[in-house]
């Protein structure tokens, strides 16, 4: 029997795709070579389960200018501004080691971004863990909040936003997905070995076995309480490192001296090497003895496919060759020629002058299995269609304050201001507000950035669950002034060798698909993470969605906290007090979700970023909130709080409750001065937006008509119940 | 009885110390040569009560599997004084 | 033009373009010096910014005070030439001896950003000459190693001198006497932990931290600069 | 000749440890009591080449005064191994 028989399931390879390694190679495959499909074609790396399906996305559009398939998604947000947008998970990684996983979660986004030829300048984070208050959960908030603030603030690159949202089916299986915003400084760059004769460049730390099948075997397979035992994989992240890569890497990028670009993440030098010759149709031979170790004896495939962090791989002309190796040296960065490119179509991997890899390039990306995995619906959403049954709270102030004080809702204070959310000294409206609102280094132009996942809305109806995500962050964007044009995504779900959960998945793109045309706003990149599970238990099917937006001018800016006293409070959008199924309301009670989630009407959520476009375009608006969880009770003291004031409204006249807990979608909560009152309202029923009167800013109280509360003491509530809920803090 | 521990903590073996690496290069810009193999980890003083030595061992080892040490990373070591 | 200033650039300096942008925002020139120069351009102020010199590894500026540039900055301080450091700055100052005491970590053990509210204490320095005494000024803060601490004795002597210009009304770090900004002890070297630069445009919410800048650029003499 | 040297930097006694302070009011809750005295400290380890250990422990002693440990708030303390 051949060595790699017993190998390639230990690799996690299958038979199948062992006799097609065979069938490619026209013989039997080197260990070197195995370790090279086994991660190439893993889940994480060859998008195997998910690609048929992803291929349904609408990628196009006006301001498309990179679509999936990059490093990131380019878009152009005024004319010959260009900006790179791309959302990763290191959802297991950051289970095993909180800080460091998130860490280096951070890094790989960051990487991605600079891979484009753009400067990192936002980033965000969308995190996921069981109910707070437990010493497991904790250990992993405090762990992963505190790798994205160490790394985050020492590269230099804000956190802006993001979102934290607790449920236990994270539990054992967290998520934290991290988006980054980056803009093209002078030319967008390619992952494209051009140019036989042309040298490869590593450039950045040195290559260790701290990351053998560090992220491509980890995000490929389920694993155990025991997940302590992956401990080789786990990455340490060296933010000073990184902040030197993208420095020394965008001057690279001004001087022209780079033929080709790419990040190393997922896959290690493998990854780029086969990725960027099978897109040029070129190859490459690599001397693996000439990359630059940190640890002694290291085998010719563990350098191949390593996942050692802070690295990139350029191609450069060797004429430009001493100039791209000044400027590295000058940033007192590691940059080493480990090979070069050829004209053979084959990846060639050398050592102690001996072939111990030759594989054609394309074999390692575009021939990687596509697979059709079975898909089932699971019979245990019927149960779901009926609706919710809930009683009126009995005292609702008294409900109003729990929810307030309820994880989810509760401020994220505790979180954010761990984060430099101001350097670069772009962020107009940072943590705190619908989305990001980011003006662009050096110039007039200003982005509107979010992240949002209503995950407990999939769990119920993955396909309505992803429509009224992606709605829900383009209303975001669209409550700060901005028009939403494009999306990216990162789908979290179980295991795709479950029926139940292809069908999940497959709903899901349909929705993102579905939503993404009806609002104009096209896919220009994601990832996808399968197998989050815990014991067989998957998460809730998770997509969150990142959602960019264009704001026409600064001034039209609009953020969520009240402004005036005086201003008149209006409702925009039509409320069904039945919306509750998933709801927050639902969701205190305890126990798993059920009912049905609210309906999205696409034309109505239209209609809705239509009028506030038109009416911030205007100066109509004073403030502007969207309603999502708790509904307009939240939503208004939201606005209280960012501004401040108290204020006093009346409901429509039945079950107010319904009213203020209901989570209707395509709504949002404005303030007005009462002399713009009239034209907002005009412009309201021309667009076909039901407009309703609230009530005004003001006074020191949330005056709900049939209660009330004191602003001062429901602001302490929102503000201190999340940091209250954690226990103690150790080391 | 009162009994004085140390603990030391270190990255295990083969994880990256980016900490020690740069303290390392850092050293022959301010004069130093020939120092090698630098890491850098965490030295935690405490006095238990406990009834005799090895039970103030073993209370501080399960200290440190639980929340000194960080077991997936580092690797500990317990000293009584 | 209101001055030239050299803003130092270490390796993981990362506030050196926002310091760049608040300072020709209020006219003055700037030019960036990488660590590794051993001499300054022709400067009236040197500013080393905010960030993470050398990953901040082992301690906040323990590294980067043995930069080839901080023989240069020495000399120029010791001239009486005007030196700011900021947050990050303001650590590698204090461990290069230019600055009185060191900082530790936050009391509360996590990095904050935050928006605070500061004194000053002193509206004779260079550094806060712009402020009535006694103005209360909002600036954000930015990091984990902020908690300013010298020796009992030092302090005495550093109150009697007052060299404390900036102190927080509400300590969010436990810095001892609630120093948020200190000058040395001739009054020409200020580090501060709060980011001036950061609150100098009209959309950041404040700018009181032209107040801190501006007054430091008041120091310099007036001149015509080259357009370099 | 190489020297295994490690260097003990702890906060002088006095000055505040918060993070001592905060391991320590956290211990009752994880269910250990009569746990006092915590203190958090750096551990460095390193190789030195010298001529015999007295110059191995002078170099790193000095290393510590001028780099390793900043006197106004550490103290350090050097083992040869
Ligand atoms: N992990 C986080 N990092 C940074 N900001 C966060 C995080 N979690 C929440 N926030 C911020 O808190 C605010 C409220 O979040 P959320 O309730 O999710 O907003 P929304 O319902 O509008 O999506 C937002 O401004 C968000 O950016
Ligand atoms: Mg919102």
């Amino acid at each position: 029997m051949s060595l790699a028989s017993t190998l390639h399931r230990e690799l996690g390879l299958t038979d199948d795709e062992l006799a097609g390694i065979r069938a490619r190679l026209e013989r039997e495959p080197t260990f070197t070579e195995l370790a090279m499909f086994s991660v190439m074609w893993s889940e994480h790396c060859s998008y195997k389960s998910s690609r048929l399906h992803l291929a349904n996305l609408p990628t196009e559009g006006e301001h498309v200018v990179v679509g999936p398939g990059e490093g990131a998604g380019v878009v152009e947000v005024a004319p010959g501004v260009k900006v790179a947008w791309k959302i990763e998970s290191h959802n297991h990684p950051s289970f095993v080691e909180p800080g460091n996983g998130a860490a280096t979660g951070v890094g790989g986004i960051v990487r991605d971004i600079l891979s484009m030829g753009a400067r990192p300048i936002a980033l965000m984070d969308s995190l996921r863990f069981g109910r707070p208050g437990r010493e497991r959960t904790d250990y992993l908030v405090e762990g992963v909040v505190d790798g994205i603030s160490s790394y985050g603030n020492a590269i230099g690159v804000p956190t802006v936003g993001g979102e934290t949202i607790f449920d236990d089916c994270y539990a054992h299986n967290p998520l934290v997905n991290v988006a980054c915003l980056g803009v093209v400084e002078q030319a967008l760059q390619h992952g494209r070995a051009e140019g036989p004769g042309n040298v490869l460049v590593l450039i950045g730390s040195s290559t260790g076995r701290d990351g053998i099948g560090g992220a491509s075997v980890l995000a490929s397979a389920g694993f155990g309480v025991e997940a302590a035992d992956k401990r080789p994989s786990v990455q340490v992240g060296d933010p000073l490192t990184e902040k030197l890569v993208i420095e020394a890497c965008l001057e690279l990028v001004r001087a022209d001296l780079l033929a080709g670009f790419q990040d190393l993440g997922a896959g290690g030098i493998c990854c780029p090497a086969s990725e960027m010759t099978s897109k040029a149709g070129t190859g490459a031979v690599i001397d693996v003895d000439r990359v630059p170790r940190r640890e002694p004896g290291m085998a010719p495939f563990e350098v191949m496919i390593s996942e050692s962090q802070e690295r990139m791989l350029a191609v450069v002309e060797p004429s430009k060759l001493d100039p791209v190796l000044a400027v590295c040296h000058r940033w007192e960065l590691g940059a080493e020629v480990i090979g070069e490119v050829t004209a053979t179509g084959r990846l060639q991997v050398v050592s102690g002058g001996e072939v111990v890899a030759d594989i054609p390039s394309t074999s390692l990306t575009d021939d990687a299995p596509i697979l059709d995995r079975p898909q089932e619906r699971p019979q245990s959403l019927d149960g779901f269609e009926a609706g919710t049954a809930l009683d009126a709270p009995v005292d609702p102030a008294a409900t109003f304050l729990t929810l307030l004080s309820q994880p989810d809702i509760a401020s994220k204070r505790w979180v954010w201001e761990q984060y430099d959310y101001m350097i670069g000294l772009g962020t107009l409206q940072g943590p705190g507000a619908d989305a990001a609102v980011i003006r662009l280094p050096d110039s007039a132009v200003a982005v509107a950035i979010t992240v949002d996942g209503p995950g407990r809305f999939c769990r119920l109806d993955p396909y309505e669950g992803a429509r009224l995500a992606v709605a829900e962050a383009a209303r975001n964007v669209a409550c700060t002034g901005a028009r939403p044009v494009a999306v990216t995504n990162c789908l979290n779900f179980g295991s795709p060798e479950e029926s139940v959960v292809m069908w999940q998945f497959t709903e899901v793109v349909r929705g993102i698909a579905d939503a993404c045309r009806g609002l104009g706003a096209p896919v220009t990149g994601g990832n996808v993470s399968f197998y989050n599970e815990t014991e067989g238990r998957p998460i809730h099917p998770t997509p969150v969605i990142g959602m960019l937006g264009v704001l026409d001018s600064l001034q039209a800016q609009v953020g969520i906290g009240f402004r005036a006293e005086g201003d008149a409070i209006l409702l925009l959008g039509a409320t069904d007090g039945f919306d509750l199924g998933g709801s927050e309301l639902a969701a205190m009670g305890g126990g798993e979700p059920s009912g049905r989630p609210p309906r999205l009407d696409l034309a109505a959520e239209r209609s809705l970023h239509g009028l506030l476009g038109r009416a911030s375009t205007e100066h109509l608006l004073r403030s502007a909130h969207d309603l999502s969880s708790g509904g307009l009770a939240v939503a208004l003291a939201e606005a209280a709080f960012g501004g401040h004031l108290g204020f006093t409204v009346e409901l429509p006249p039945g079950e107010s409750w319904r009213t203020l807990f209901s989570e209707s979608p395509s709504r949002a909560v404005v303030s007005c001065a009462p002399g713009r009152v009239a034209r907002l309202a005009l412009a309201a029923r021309e667009l076909g937006v039901p407009l309703t009167m609230l009530g005004e800013v003001g006074g020191e109280d949330l005056d709900f008509g049939d209660f009330a509360v004191a602003l001062v003491a429901a602001r302490s509530r929102w503000d201190s119940a999340f940091a209250e809920s954690l226990s103690l803090k150790v080391v | 009885m009162n009994f004085g521990a140390v603990v030391d903590v270190m990255l295990k073996p083969g994880i990256a110390d980016p900490q020690g690496q740069t303290v390392e290069r850092a050293l022959p810009a301010l004069g130093y040569a020939g120092v090698e193999g630098v890491r850098v980890g965490k030295r935690i003083e405490l006095t238990v009560d406990a009834g005799t030595p090895e039970e103030a061992r073993e209370l501080v080892a399960e200290m440190c599997n639980r929340f000194l040490a960080n077991p997936v990373i580092e690797s500990y070591n317990v000293t009584l004084l | 033009m209101s001055g030239s200033v050299g803003i130092v650039v270490f390796p993981g300096s990362n506030c050196e373009r926002d310091c760049r942008r608040a300072l020709e925002s209020l006219g003055a020139h700037t030019t960036y010096v990488w660590h590794q120069e051993t001499s300054l351009p022709d400067v009236d102020i040197v500013v080393l910014p905010g960030g993470f010199a050398h990953g901040d590894y082992l301690r906040t500026g323990a590294i980067a005070r043995f930069s080839p540039v901080m023989g240069a900055v020495r000399d120029h301080a010791n001239a009486g030439g005007i030196v700011m450091g900021i947050c990050n700055g303001f650590q590698v100052l204090c461990e290069a001896g230019l600055l009185p005491g060191a900082l530790r970590k936050n009391s509360g053990l996590k990095f904050i950003c935050r928006w605070v509210d500061l004194r000053v204490d002193n509206n004779q320095s260079p550094f806060a000459a712009r402020a009535d005494a006694g103005q209360r000024l909002r600036i954000p803060i930015n990091h984990f190693e902020g908690s300013w601490y010298c020796d009992p004795g030092e302090l005495q002597r550093i109150r009697a001198n007052d060299q404390v210009v900036l102190r927080y009304t509400a300590n969010p770090n436990g810095a001892l006497d609630d120093v948020a900004g200190v000058t040395n002890e001739r009054g020409n070297v200020f580090g501060l932990m709060p980011h001036p630069e950061r609150a100098c445009e009209p959309s950041s919410g404040s700018q009181d931290g032209a107040v801190i800048l501006g007054s430091m650029l008041d120091t310099a003499p007036a001149r015509e600069h080259a357009h370099l």
